[in-house]
């Protein structure tokens, strides 16, 4: 059934409350406003106020509170407005919810999600349009996925909260409204399992998050305008990482043009494209090619934030450059 | 609770006889009411094109319904105070003295924007006119306020900074920290709660637990505190005034809580706007409350204008905005190398610094 | 000024004849003596080793003076009571029951530590004694606390969680929107500031700006306080057991401030131990209020115990502390594959999540 | 003249409180304590409560303070004991240092310095552990160093409290007791310019901070005991990167091995290797190779955390990987 990305999590939280009595949804305005965003719409009139909070503005002080009680048992789904705000918050995620079993020699775990939007493309400005998916996958202790579509944002939502470690959800304001096939029966999508979102045969583009739109739409645009197949491989999980999918693709292809919202210095691409060149050196026709957001702080001006992201024109660009 | 239930009824009449009213010209007076129709005028010209569609982005939080805080307190500033507060920002911005043009035309994200379209509704500056923004994060302009006054100490001027909070801003750490500091380092800093008593859709009793009021958790400081009733220009000026003397003359923070409101939504975008407010409380503010309202009808009854002025000057100020969304819609969209300035000092004014190594990655 | 100087002066007995103090039996009073010196002779021994060099890294940062604090307020806790403090955390530990053995092991970064020496010092762990560690991060444990304490009320159970933190920790934002959450949500949470007077170099007068106490500030969330005198075990044990039974018959919670004193520096390695204090006020401390003295004193004194029953505790407690000494060194190393255990759960245990994708990056 | 890292930062420090009544030292026991790791000893002293500031341990308050001073042209020095405290004041470093400036539209800018160790090797664990120079280097509108010699730390340091726009410096406890020649007379180093610390022909290793000492440990085994001439360039800037020096250097030997403490997921080693392989891909005889700190939390154990930096023993299998 076609369902938007935003009812396709609702969903997910909605069966894992029931599955599980010690799921809780907390956030800012997840409850009586159901959802900054609508995604929690109608779990607080259905579940009421034990299983869905809402909390005062203190990112640190709640999230760190959920750290807390996951090391007793509960299983908190910690919503934050914009992943943005996770600065404030900081040292609990990093620290608390990272370290913490390590220091404790795996006495504890911290079976905690952390979920929320992290994207630009909505002109809210530099503060409110990060996308810190590197920053976390660089913190061993932490997991991060960045789902396309509903389907999988349903899949891998169902599969974090029922992970014992703490799993960090990025969502996208962008993808909120979009429809996508949902099935009618229970699913859940492993963490660490990258998906072939089109097949290719003369460069693999390589994304997660709204960048595999970018990417799938550069992708019919090369073969209609220029009879280049590319293959699309969306990666879902940054951390748990599906290496193996992206070996495999690439050594078939022997090209990559690698599509990333992040910025540049260190963003996701930069580990993927190092990852290529060290492992499969001898597969690559051509260099690792990156397309990440213009290095700037998120611009307010709709008229340039949209060429701020990635384009499918600067994809096709890259892609023509090395095919 | 909220604090308005606690705070001792006064009269208005109370705070006009105060020496820093009472030595008001009628053109000072007449002058805020001017203040107070421009952002209300200004800011129902922007929620026009909002709603249209097409020319803005983003967030667009209005400050109706508040025009007499920022108004009153902004009416006391000098040569050394300074200003800086959140997303909330245009009525701060325009009391402060910014042209409606700049400012319309951020909202539309164009070159002559204030911020050159780059900040958008939360990110308005004039550091000329001592003005420092337009923040964001909430409550991260807190710390920055402090810093502000610190810098004032430290270079010896006699000023103060006056760093504007919401209700539901109280509750971020970074705030505490800074009234520690600015207690224990005795830093010229006022911070002033506008309580419309709402952060986004959750009320003043659901986010914060207080013994009386929100600005009585400065007493755990040691510092000095008081309420102010945001309907009225007169008491806020007298109570704004009280803690701008200590920060000149004895370089000690307050914390001023005001009692004000909201007529629209959160933001433009808050779907709920009505929802976890009953449309009677609504009502209540706009027909008894009203800060403009009320100005207008003190300034007639003291003869200091009469309501045909009034409405000439409300038909000026509605001039004035329509004429900013014209230069907004006229005005070019900044050039998409701009992307890259103002993101180093350095690379902007080609310094050797600006040009030693590579400070762009990426194409 | 110190809390010291405003709380009321009160008579040690009375706290003894209060009803938690009163129905202690003669082993009891003789269990917490020797808690007591099992903390400072363990300390003792972990000095020697540190001192000696080669064995030990990081940092120890010592409990010696403030055992009375641990010890009283541990001594309290039922089955579903937790505790959670800072880095000064031997104390706590021992306290809560832990082994000399696997916490002297883990000091020396041997396998057979508490936190598999992977934590060192500042974390040890012991969950299945209801102990939450041990953080690092000044005030970082505050907000865990209080979760702790948030899992108890979910799941219907009549607990509370003891956090500690320092004096200095109380101007981390953090600290603040937990106590925010814990009174907004009424929340079983028990803050308890040791107040040794000092953070590091820092005296309280210069780190904390207060009316009266730290623990004062909680007035401003309309949360219950108190302040202790800490080196009398009877008056900590009183007023924490009114603070539990808030917490357990009300679920409130409750800021408790313990006045206390550290005898050596912040940590080993702090050079400067003796430079911000007068040797007047270290002696002072160890001669006048040394929790350890004042209460076998008192034991002598009610009858409890002889001076000879006490130097013969103290005798077998110093064993056990050099036998710990002697495990700890005939531990073995982790292995260096254990770097890559204990990070993920998932992968701790096989799971299928832990096996698909890769978790570890680089070699 | 030999003299300590600690020392000469120390130097650089009073050296331009005296040539800038702007500046100003502000941080936890700077002052009256002389710094937690001596690196402010005698200043306060010296100078007094108004330039040499003790402040109470709320990092995000007095940053914030400190970046809002800035802009109204105090030139503060931050001293943060140790950079993993930056994440409890993570918001004000990279919101309202790293944005505020752009989201004025150029109105304003921040000339404020953040400094402290940022290194794992004292078993301090992994809270106290942490090197985020990756995370601020992925931040436009922030710069960052990261010294390795007490040349380099003064004369950074020096450029940094006169760089006009906000400056991190990320020093390391491990070094501030080593020593190195450092002139009398005054100097600076431009951020941005790489340093070659040892000629070399048939490898490049590219390290930053200690790593570089590292790099130079493997380099004299390599010649001595394998033949193999490693040149070791020192990035000392992370923001502004030296760019063009790491090509030239690889251009010469054709051969990369990266050394660096940061963890490997999008460390600063993943975008230089990204860099490489993308812009002198022809130019590589063997894949860009990279020695990172082991994948987890930095390990108390004393036995364990010294294997879990870069060792050069490890740099040399690498070399002798690809060599
Ligand atoms: C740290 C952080 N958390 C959450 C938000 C999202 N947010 C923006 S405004 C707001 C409500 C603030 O309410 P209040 O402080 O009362 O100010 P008001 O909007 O009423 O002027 C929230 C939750 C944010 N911008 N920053
Ligand atoms: C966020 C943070 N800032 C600074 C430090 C360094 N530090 C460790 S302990 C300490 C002093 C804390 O003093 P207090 O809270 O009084 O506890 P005490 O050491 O006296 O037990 C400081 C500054 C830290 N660990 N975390
Ligand atoms: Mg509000
Ligand atoms: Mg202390």
């Amino acid at each position: 059934m076609l369902t938007t990305y935003r009812k396709a999590i609702n969903e997910a939280l909605a069966e894992e409350i029931l599955r599980d009595e010690n799921v809780v949804i907390i956030g800012e305005e997840v409850a009586q406003y159901n959802g900054a965003y609508k995604v929690t719409e109608g779990l607080w009139e259905r579940f009421g106020d034990k299983r869905v909070v809402d909390a005062p503005i203190s990112e640190a002080g709640f999230i760190g509170m959920g750290i807390g009680a996951s090391m007793l048992g509960i299983r908190p789904v910690m919503e934050l407005m914009f992943w943005s705000f996770a600065y404030v918050a900081w040292d609990q995620i990093i620290n608390n919810a990272g370290q913490c079993r390590y220091m404790s020699g795996g006495l504890l775990n911290c079976p905690i999600v952390i979920r929320g939007p992290a994207n630009g493309g909505t002109n809210v400005g530099a503060t409110h349009s990060h996308t810190p998916e590197n920053f976390i996958a660089n913190t061993p202790g932490l997991k991060v996925v960045c789902p396309a579509t509903a389907y999988d944002a349903k899949g891998l939502m169902k599969m974090a909260i029922r992970d014992n470690d703490p799993v960090c959800v990025m969502e996208n304001t962008l993808l909120y409204g979009e429809s996508w096939e949902v099935p009618e029966e229970e699913y859940v999508i492993p963490l660490g399992v990258a998906d072939i979102k089109r097949e290719g045969k003369d460069v693999t583009l390589i994304a997660h998050g709204r960048a595999v739109l970018t990417a799938l739409k550069a992708a019919e645009i090369l073969e209609a305008e220029h009879g280049i197949y590319a293959e699309v491989l969306d990666l879902r999980s940054i951390r748990p990482l599906d290496e193996e999918a992206i070996l495999r693709s690439v050594a078939k292809t022997h090209r990559a043009v690698l599509v990333d919202e992040n910025k540049p210095f260190c963003g996701v691409s930069a580990q993927i494209a190092a990852t290529i060149q060290e492992k499969i050196f001898d597969e690559l026709d051509a260099p690792v090619q990156r397309v990440n957001s213009l290095d700037a702080p998120a611009i307010y001006s709709p008229a340039l934030e949209r060429i701020q992201l990635p384009t499918p024109e600067r994809v096709i660009q890259k892609v023509l450059d090395i095919c | 609770m909220t604090a308005t239930q606690e705070k001792p009824v006064v009269e208005a009449a109370d705070f006009a006889k105060a020496a820093i009213n009472a030595k008001l010209t009628k053109k000072e007076k007449i002058r805020f009411l001017r203040e107070m129709f421009r952002i209300r005028r200004f800011e129902q010209t922007a929620l026009k094109y909002y709603q249209a569609g097409g020319s803005m982005g983003g967030f667009l939080h209005l400050y109706i319904g508040q025009e007499a805080v920022a108004v009153g307190t902004v009416s006391l500033m000098g040569k050394n105070d300074h200003v800086i507060t959140a997303y909330r920002d245009h009525g701060h911005a325009l009391a402060v003295g910014m042209g409606m043009n700049e400012c319309m035309a951020e909202l539309f994200g164009k070159a002559t924007g204030c911020s050159k379209g780059k900040g958008g509704s939360m990110h308005f500056f004039a550091p000329d006119k001592n003005y420092w923004g337009g923040h964001g994060i909430v409550a991260g302009q807190t710390p920055l306020g402090l810093g502000l006054a610190y810098a004032l100490k430290y270079k010896g001027l006699k000023g103060c900074c006056m760093c504007f909070l919401g209700d539901g801003a109280v509750n971020q750490g970074v705030y505490h920290e800074s009234l520690n500091l600015a207690a224990l380092w005795k830093l010229p800093v006022i911070y002033i709660i506008e309580n419309n008593q709402y952060s986004m859709g959750t009320s003043l009793e659901r986010s914060s637990a207080v013994k009386n009021s929100l600005a009585e958790r400065a007493e755990g400081y040691g510092i000095a505190w008081d309420i102010a009733n945001g309907e009225d220009l007169y008491e806020v000026r007298a109570k704004t005034w009280n803690a701008i003397r200590r920060a000149h003359d004895e370089s000690l923070p307050t914390v001023l809580e005001v009692d004000t409101y909201r007529y629209y939504g959160h933001s433009v975008a808050d779907a709920n706007a009505k929802k976890y407010r009953s449309a009677d409380e609504i009502e209540r503010y706009k027909t008894d409350h009203d800060p403009l309202r009320l100005w207008q009808d003190l300034l007639i009854a003291e003869g200091v204008l009469t309501a045909e002025a009034a409405d000439q000057l409300d038909a000026e100020v509605k001039e004035e905005a329509a004429a900013a969304g014209q230069f907004a819609i006229d005005s070019e969209q900044p050039l998409p190398q701009s992307i890259f300035e103002d993101v180093y000092w350095e690379v902007d004014n080609k310094t050797d610094a600006g040009q030693t190594g590579r400070h762009f990655f990426g194409e």
